[in-house]
């Protein structure tokens, strides 16, 4: 889950990092309130998910409080496209209002997990305030790394290497070295995925600081962290996907494509795209059901395809077993009843209580089309996509 | 022979009075599994199926003997779950619950260093060894014995790959789901290493996906280690990059994540890639024929 | 370090863990008035460091708030004696008057450190409230342990293996777990080297409860935990050893014989007391004065010495290392000058610098013996001890 | 030869421009000990002694080579310095400091699980190859080059021991002192075993103390794998019960920590006992005559 840039820097601001003074605000008339408080030169920075927001024109300077309001009146109701947007871009319902400060160095700081290591590592740089994936390929000796081993816990003298080969001033490295103990210690007691500040910048009066802020926070840790969960923006998400969300569909992503997609299991919804990809067609969403243990989901994904004008064709493709083709033949059975769905629905069933749930869609007389296998039932979806039937 | 489990399995359950937990258990015993123990704290005394249950794994083992462990216990409780399993000694530990926090599994990961237990998943289907013993939750019917090993870190598309296989007459070793999150107990690597020592097993199937290197690495030690043959596929070559699909473990970072860099690595390291998913069976029996 | 049963008590209920109601008290009025609030039979628990003060007349019930005062007035300000004091006992300055609880089941839980494992361990058992070792010889099946492996920390199944295992009922068992891991929350944030929670009760109403509680700190971790540090009541150590304490001996043992002893190391302050009994003689003292870089340690030593009046001769042993003989020559040198030493002085040096020490003695023209070595020192001291000089 | 250092060995001096640390630098200089590097941080760039000191240890190996550290950071910092080492690779660390806290002891185990780094003390005297190198704080000149290998609890019982043998002309392979902390890196039966392994120590010194159960295990070891001659003596036989004596491992716990039983297990074993701490000396002098 991701939360927008004002809520990390409350959060690391909580656990004793530095960030600018500054505050958030929903009206030019708050920003300009703000800006007059912070006194001299500030930022209006556009508060939406997406990165790129610089370029986009997302972050103006604002010399008073006159021109910052006149700043936030263009940003805020606006819509922001980034590169990391899609082409209606991001809606942008407040801004941040920061104070400028001086910048002597911008460095790059983050923490995120090393799958193949199976601890934390945490991730730092003298080439901040740029894109970390271009220092990575350009300037790998510029990344430096710590590993965080799980058996003893954040240790200083991981914090005092990164601030050395920074070449951080002796007096920066204490402050350095405590912010990333900080930092650390938020990553892990708040179930961060990624904890990123760039660019963490050393200040005109030698002090450190988190200038922008980027906290991602594990999915499945949420339901320990209510506090966090509260902060989730659904404005920000993709409409589709929210939608879906809302109606309990939590592995759902919309594609460009015109076939409705409801398989169990992330690598059989993949490999259906890619069957669909190879058959000629081309989905109109990822959807992965999961373990279904009643009806409703599966008539909630229904929903979610007849609410989206894309969806020519809809294929469902199970193959039970935590989840069972009895439930997904009864859900299709219900949705029928309960939606009146004007596309052509392709039907593939297999693995656990498969009999029963064929001979329900039998004896249903819903107007499906049933599939042979799971290579019959992409083409006859794709046929189907292409109004080869209905 | 067969991988990892086979008629000495002596399973326990944990969590087995949940609702996944009894069904599945069920489902082992009418395939022939030896379920000797379920464990549910609170519990101990009752019966599930003929089962005896158990209120902690440690008393569990001491009076069953049970020398695997398969685990249905909703996430906030499944990272204990393993610990308790791996203190009280189960060498083989089999976690199906899907969504354990990324935080937990590195402390369990920890926890086993060292330790001598596999833990097989999390968010896994767990495997079977067909004709002998089933420690998870595909179909049984599905399978058929015989000599591939199949291997793979999707759920479903296992049950799809081993259907077709058995619908051409093609049996199995054993089938091992591995998983689809990013922190795992055992690798594809891992597993090759076990078929690639397996008698019986004479082919192996590799069903790899999007994000991480773990297909990398495969790749790398088909090339050293196994002399056996490997057919292939990697799902998710037509999904959009950058975005989250379902598995904690399908996110493309960088560009090692891609299924084509997968793909290439794998066929270098003379695996056979199958053309789609719908003909992996396919692709195996034509292989299977040189 | 130890505290008092009633500051322990506070501890464990910051942490969660249920104590009885009840108060600690400086003066029978005191006593009365909490009586008074608590309603009902009291118990009046004379709050002292040492063990066994139950048999020794130092726990009082009282049926109401009169008796309480009555039964707090016999405590305060005596001296108890139990089987762990001296025989002069232990200094009463306040009682804990807590509410009495119906008591189920006495059950026995404590979390030390496994040195040979090197992790905490916790040991339950189910026979609570009595002498734990006496347990461990008599019924050791009744002694379960569970270690906590710092790599993952405390896990919730160790506390249902030992709650289950003490035979807890179905809803007895997860406050009891609970209990434990704040336990050893408590264990591990206060750096404690014992947390004993003996007896551990089931209550009348079938809920769990520390009826008594002993937690000692580790005093090499002292520098973090200023407030518990703050708890330390000096009335209840050793009169000399506290004296020794204040002037910054740190280890310093009051023995039962009359040589006062000064040695740089426990194991070779061990062995100078083996060699001393092997000569016929007894130490007055175990006396470590560690790694002295000046000379005010030394010189603090002779003041321990000379106010004990046991101390009939003084045996100065020192194998510089870390600590340096010239330094500790200029301490004797010093104390001579600063203090009237009356009984005689015997004298080894060796190691570091040890010429420019006894260089040092030899001009000072002070009136020590000098020893040659080990052996001689020891017998010297054994023989000026029984008056074979001065 | 000699065990765990010698000529061969490039020393690190965590904590170099501390008191205690520029002391004993300048100390195992003279003594022949070649001191490659310093370091503390914030302080990298200066010399101590000619020694150039580094801000971190990772830096500090990387560009001397150190394949040995010392560390003389205060208690609050000596655990991290521990980790510091060990995460730059350094196999032999030796901590002096006396006083940290039993809890980052216990991280530091678990820190060095599994990695393959050698850590001696906490609060310990250090270790002395005489006439090769010395690591440690004891005064090199009471030492003699030998063949008996000594080991012990004790700082400056050590000192005397030696100090004894030397008088009486019998010179020592490599004096390790453990330490006198209840959690030790490395232990009597570590320390045995390289002794055993040693062609130059024809014969091993052990002084232990009263408190755990360290000297019992080491009785087991001789039993079992030591075949050449063993001289103890065991500090502490007239310590009163129940109380701390200094070490914070020196406390009587039980039965097993009590002098007398430590000296018969080691009797048992095949040890020899001197009568006294004055007499270790000539004990082992008397030994190696038979």
């Amino acid at each position: 889950m991701k939360i927008h840039e004002y809520q990390a820097k409350a959060l690391l601001s909580q656990y004793g990092i530095p960030v600018p003074s500054g505050d958030v605000a929903g009206t030019p008339a708050e920003a300009k309130k703000i800006a007059a408080g912070l006194q001299g030169k500030v930022a209006v920075k556009a508060q939406v998910y997406a990165g790129g927001r610089g370029k986009a024109g997302g972050i103006k300077l604002a010399a008073n409080a006159d021109e910052a309001e006149k700043s936030a009146s263009g940003i805020i109701g606006a819509r922001l496209v980034t590169h990391q947007t899609s082409a209606r871009g991001a809606p942008v319902s407040h801004v941040l209002v920061e104070k400028v400060v001086e910048v002597r160095r911008e460095l790059y700081l983050s923490i995120v997990i090393d799958n193949a290591r199976k601890m934390p590592v945490m991730i730092a740089s003298e080439a901040g305030g740029m894109d970390i994936e271009e220092v990575t390929l350009t300037s790998p000796e510029k990344i430096l790394k710590a590993y965080i081993d799980p058996s003893a816990g954040w240790q200083d003298f991981e914090g005092r290497k990164l601030a050395y080969g920074m070449n951080l001033s002796a007096q920066q490295v204490k402050p350095a070295v405590k912010l990333m103990a900080n930092l650390y210690k938020l990553f892990h007691e708040k179930d961060c995925s990624l904890a990123e500040i760039n660019p963490l910048v050393i200040t005109g009066d030698d002090s450190i600081m988190a200038l922008d802020a980027k906290l991602n926070f594990d999915d499945s840790a949420l339901f320990r962290h209510e506090d966090i969960r509260r902060l989730h923006d659904p404005a920000q998400d993709d409409p589709f996907e929210a939608r879906a969300n809302e109606m309990g569909i939590k592995n759902y992503i919309k594609l460009s494509g015109n076939i409705g997609c409801m398989v169990n299991g992330a690598g059989l919804a993949m490999a259906v795209l890619d069957l669909i990809n190879y058959c000629g067609g081309n989905a109109a969403n990822f959807l992965d059901i999961g373990t279904v243990n009643n009806t409703s989901a599966v008539i909630s994904a229904f929903k979610v395809f007849t609410a989206d004008p894309d969806v020519k064709a809809i294929l469902v493709n199970i193959f039970g077993g935590m989840a069972r083709a009895d439930t997904i033949a009864r859900g299709i059975i219900e949705a029928y009843q309960q939606i009146d769905i004007k596309v052509p629905v392709v039907v593939r069933l297999a693995g656990t209580n498969v009999a029963e749930g064929k001979r329900l869609l039998a004896e249903s007389g819903i107007n499906y089309i049933e599939a042979a296998d799971f290579l019959d039932a992409a083409r006859k979806a794709v046929d189907a996509s292409k109004g080869g039937r209905n | 022979m067969s991988i990892l489990i086979d008629e000495k399995t002596r399973l326990l359950v944990q969590g087995i009075t949940g609702g996944e937990g009894s069904f599945h258990t069920q489902r082992c015993i009418e395939y022939g599994t030896k379920v000797v123990a379920g464990m549910t704290p609170g519990k101990g005394g009752a019966q599930v199926f003929g089962v005896p249950v158990f209120n902690t794994v440690e008393s569990a083992v001491r009076e069953t003997g049970a020398n695997a462990s398969i685990i249905f216990v909703p996430p906030s409780g499944a990272a204990d779950s393993i610990m308790e399993a791996a203190d009280a000694g189960i060498p083989l530990v089999v976690c199906i619950t899907e969504g354990i926090p990324v935080m937990d599994m590195i402390s369990v990961h920890s926890f086993l260093k060292g330790k001598p237990v596999r833990l097989i998943g999390p968010n896994c289907p767990g495997l079977i060894s067909p004709g002998k013993c089933k420690v998870g939750i595909m179909a049984g019917e599905i399978h058929k014995q015989g000599n591939v090993g199949v291997v793979s870190r999707s759920g479903t598309l296992t049950y799809e790959t081993v259907a077709q296989l058995t619908g051409l007459g093609i049996g199995q070793s054993t089938c091992v789901g591995i998983g689809g999150d990013p922190l795992l107990g055992t690798n594809f690597v891992d597993v090759l290493k076990l078929f690639q020592e397996d008698e019986e097993t004479k082919a192996i199937v590799l069903i790899g996906e999007i994000g991480g290197t773990m297909e990398q690495d495969a790749a790398q030690f088909i090339k050293d280690k196994v002399n056996k043959l490997v057919i292939s596929f990697i799902a998710g070559a037509s999904a959009p990059p950058g975005r989250r699909m379902g598995h904690a473990g399908a996110i493309i970072s960088g560009n090692t994540g891609k299924a084509q860099d997968k793909i290439e690595a794998l066929s270098a390291a003379g695996a056979i890639i199958a053309p789609n998913p719908a003909e992996i069976g396919k692709t195996v029996k034509k292989s299977l024929k040189y």
